[in-house]
């Protein structure tokens, strides 16, 4: 991991990300098991980009003024993994932590899908699977306009961005297929897709549902730009990946991350069972045994 | 005001508004934009991407990215229009439009044309009756079928100045015209076309015109027939409605459209909860359409003033 | 028949039944499928699966496909059964399911499971409130809405019994049993539950247990509440509907449903057109749900036993 | 043209299926014309391909009873071609050649869009674009179970198969993506899906609405094996073409026909206007005198 701080550009702060990562898991695993039901697997495969984006100086926004104009956007298509959303949205400031507690319950912002009119810094509803890269790309094609003609201001001055990750089983939605046709066919610059690839779906392993195969070949294919992350749930290579996608504008980019479901608790990581289950009492105090010794090992480590 | 001389100007097709307010719209400055699916000249979108290419977004043949798209438009500020044909524009794209549109409350805009019977010879495949039950079931939808060309244009202008999801639904068939120019819809509202004292004729979309057919075949028979068009369809007018049912005691609902769902469904839930009333429903009977002229098959499957008249007639027997 | 000692036996899911009717079927010899979207767990199917692999087919997340294969697979001479959530189930592939299954009147049930607000806690976006609207209107179809899992059970045997489309809502949510093991539903039928002559109460899934306390607590306030198990909602029995709102001269509908398009507004359009009668109507009222347990939320958007008294008493006063 | 009775297989009539496409092509410019609706170009287009089905041997199926067991089907999946497939019907035997006179009329067999309870031969209910692939590939997996099972006998010995048209504008529909990756993770080996690529959509060239790219690439990247069919409106390359698809048995194979949208009458050919208008009768008189004139040349060429 020695080269790491040089591969990171000015402004990344691994050790920053990392530990930032490590709170989005604890307030992970403790929301859900007070929640009694939510989907962990998919938020922990998706923590280390989610808090790249948020932590690691990528997504440029303002927690402080969530409808701040010209600010990037990030989607989380895949909104069962709303949880990993609301953890980097507390720590970033969006809302007081006291809100996570009440994930799922009856009057809470924190709804068991990401919503927009409920949660500030949730830029559009999601929980049915496989809308948003169409939203994204509708989004893009307005801010690349207005900024293209000068109405927009961006903070970083560089072209405001939209992130949208996706599960991989969620590829299997059609209507994924039809907007990427869509955003290559309008070459968006601003479109950047993130694929969560965990290999997992509810049913089992992809590879036993419906194949996905070879999704660079694929979005390829559908004419993106992409980018293969070997390790999704290495902030260090998240930045760089997520870096090199924001830089290219020649057209939409796809990020096909590899990642491991349930990564950072022990009796999660890679179980399919744990799609759609929240941990015991006793599960929690293993989670959060578990995610404790790997930010330990981490600082020791230096990340 | 509504002009009752229904005979005196040529008759015009729903659809033959949309583009055209949506320039008129963009020329007064408001930030519009259509999104359409392979079918920009048939919906009339073209217009707007004559105006301004950047206006019309086509996606092609993908309703569900249609909508979407449209979703992510909004986001930027805009109000996005989306198109196709009634049939495809609502349910091949309904969960886009539930979880997406009317979840978050968006100003998304769903105005697809060639609704109902009025795409004829296309056959049942192509004739949506079940789009005003697919989008009055959505909470914050609103419905509004508008009678004639005059009144859609009022009813586009209507949805771009109110925020959130607008349902306009829009026909094929050229339909003799009933309103004025500038007539001015209201969410909520509803015309008094005929003031009458029998029987209170409820209609909407292309019924609108056999409703006053049969109001004046009605009157020939000494029957004083009120006919208020109900373009509002969600939010509905539930005191003029009532007004009128309590005044004629009878009421006969004309829709083009299936009748589980349509509008004489929700009037009969209003008048049931608040005010029971012997209807008659006029509408299609839970059937597929089929293959035929538009004026074929309103008299094929009893929708036209025909219908109306012996639905009236049974009531007042 | 009914047994009304709701409170003997267990609380069971309806959708607890699927799997295990589809096996029993299989067994039968009964040339069953399920076609699956990557739901096969939650929905139960994965139970035919394990009796035999080639029984299900788990297309992945796609519902689109899933109707459509199962319409292919329809069309080599299977019963075939499509599963997912009621809100992806119906409102993701309603296009499929009009244009391909209903409008080629195909041998697909449309059997989704977690309909209602019985998923809790997922949230609105989840909650299913519009698929009996959404499956009403569709020609050809035929919707079933079973009270508890063996009623559920004897509706899966009865899709599979007749030719052509039939939707079952089935729900995540336990409820306690109302029938009996071997009951035995009809198209166009209803089951009598509780005799009675003061109000008619009209109820169908979830809601007939509700109703049926409803109907204890207004024993107790001395009024003498009909309940009616509605289940299937499409063909509707009018004659029982009739007789009894004739009997009581009052009737409350009670679904966890949308009010637009749902039973009650069937209900309201049958009365107003054959025996206007007053109405009360229990239902969700142009709402999303939202995140809670599935008790919480049938009071909080007023579909418990206690806004079914209040109704009831509405009418009364 | 001299090569093609040797390249053709036994069986193959090159003579007889031209003549059969020449007059599919009169029957479809008669057909719109006294029906005042419809779609000649993407009839027409895809005219010399149904042809080679029903007239070129490659079809095994019974217009004496088409519910024959054990027969291949074909799904029209562009529906609104209904022309083209009604015009083979009638000449196949099917029904009554009068039943094209009442095209789109009240009461008609022969609907806009086929519907399979009103006219014989018609496999499925068409119109809606999209759907096609997806019932095609459920039909393919429980017929392939009833041959592997030995539960279906075939007129032909070989496996039944399932043909499925498809326009190019109609592979933008996501639906189409789900149903290839489905048929691809089945290996099914009994379906064929053929895209009518005629390069024209409703508003225009697929290039200016939403390009397909190179469609065999998606198709491939989707786990098809696919054929580039050069000539689509060539009857003795699209037998060739399906020949080879039906003898390929290790998954779905996709054939990508170029083809000419409105080929066969001058005026129509390669023109956006014509994908959905009825000739009027000096038109229909015009594309008469195109079609004859094209059989002609084509008799005299030995075609
Ligand atoms: C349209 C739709 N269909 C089905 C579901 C139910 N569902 C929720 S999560 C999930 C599996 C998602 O798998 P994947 O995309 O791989 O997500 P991850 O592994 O990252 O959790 C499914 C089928 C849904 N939310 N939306
Ligand atoms: C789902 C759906 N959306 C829209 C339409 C309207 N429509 C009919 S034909 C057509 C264009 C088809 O283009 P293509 O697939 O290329 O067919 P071809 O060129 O062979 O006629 C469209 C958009 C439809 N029939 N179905
Ligand atoms: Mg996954
Ligand atoms: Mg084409």
């Amino acid at each position: 991991m020695g080269d790491r701080s040089t591969a990171a550009p000015a402004g990344f702060d691994a050790d920053r990300v990392c530990a930032a990562a490590a709170q989005m898991r604890r307030d992970i695993v403790t929301m859900l098991e007070k929640a009694g039901s939510g989907h962990p697997g998919g938020s922990l495969s998706a923590t280390d980009i989610i808090a790249t984006l948020y932590f690691g100086g990528v997504l440029r926004h303002d927690p402080s003024d969530p409808q701040m104009p010209g600010r990037d956007r990030f989607i989380l298509s895949k909104g069962h993994a709303a949880p990993a959303l609301y953890a980097a949205l507390a720590q970033d400031g969006y809302f007081p932590r006291e809100w996570l507690d009440t994930l799922r319950k009856l009057g809470s912002h924190l709804q068991g899908h990401p919503d927009m009119r409920k949660c500030p810094g949730v830029e559009v509803s999601t929980g049915s699977l496989g809308q948003g890269l169409a939203v994204g790309s509708g989004m893009a094609l307005g801010m690349h306009r207005d900024w293209a003609r000068g109405d927009s201001a961006s903070p970083a001055g560089r072209e405001p961005q939209v992130f949208v990750m996706m599960g991989d089983g969620e590829l299997q939605e059609g209507e994924v297929w039809e907007a990427a046709m869509f955003a290559a066919s309008r070459r968006l610059p601003n479109l950047v897709a993130i694929v969560d690839n965990n290999t997992l779906q509810i049913d089992g392993h992809l590879d036993d549902v419906v194949s996905l195969g070879d999704i660079c070949a694929k979005f390829s294919a559908f004419g993106w730009f992409t980018i293969d992350l070997a390790d999704g749930n290495d902030v260090v290579e998240a930045n760089e990946a997520l870096t090199r996608a924001v830089a290219y504008d020649a057209g939409p980019v796809a990020i096909v991350a590899h990642t491991i479901k349930g990564k950072g608790v022990s009796f999660m990581e890679n179980q399919v069972g744990w799609h759609g289950k929240a941990p015991s009492a006793e599960q929690l105090a293993q989670a959060l045994a578990d995610i404790d010794a790997a930010a330990g090992v981490a600082e020791r480590k230096g990340c | 005001m509504a002009d009752t001389q229904t005979q005196s100007r040529p008759a015009r097709a729903t659809r033959e508004a949309f583009g055209e307010t949506l320039v008129e719209l963009a020329e007064q400055g408001l930030p519009v934009v259509a999104v359409d699916a392979d079918l920009a000249g048939s919906t009339t979108t073209k217009k707007l991407g004559a105006y301004d290419p950047e206006l019309l977004v086509d996606v092609g043949i993908a309703e569900q990215d249609m909508v979407g798209v449209a979703a992510g438009l909004s986001l930027t500020g805009r109000i996005a229009f989306t198109g196709s044909f009634a049939v495809f524009g609502t349910g091949r794209c309904y969960d886009q439009i539930r979880n997406t549109v009317c979840y978050g409350r968006l100003n998304v805009k769903v105005c697809p044309t060639h609704a109902g019977l009025s795409v004829g010879p296309d056959g049942g495949s192509h004739q949506m009756l079940e789009d005003i039950a697919l989008m009055s079931a959505l909470p914050n939808m609103r419905v509004i079928v508008p009678a004639d060309y005059e009144s859609a244009r009022s009813a586009l202008r209507l949805a771009a100045r109110v925020d959130g999801p607008v349902y306009v639904r829009m026909g094929r068939a050229k339909v003799p015209q009933v309103y004025d120019a500038g007539c001015e819809l209201s969410l909520g509202g509803s015309c008094l076309l005929r003031e009458g004292t029998d029987v209170t004729l409820l209609a909407c979309g292309v019924e609108v015109d056999q409703a006053l057919r049969a109001c004046d075949e009605l009157a020939r028979e000494g029957v004083s027939a009120e006919v208020i068009d109900v373009y509002s369809v969600k939010p509905l007018d539930e005191a003029a409605i009532l007004a009128s049912a309590l005044k004629t005691g009878r009421v006969v609902t004309c829709e083009e459209h299936m009748l589980a769902g349509g509008m004489g469904s929700v009037v009969a839930s209003l008048l049931s909860e608040r005010q029971p009333t012997p209807m008659r429903m006029v509408g299609m009977r839970d059937s597929f359409g089929t293959s035929g002229s538009f004026e074929e098959l309103l008299s094929h499957f009893g929708m036209d003033a025909a219908a109306i008249c012996e639905a009236a007639r049974s009531l007042l027997a």
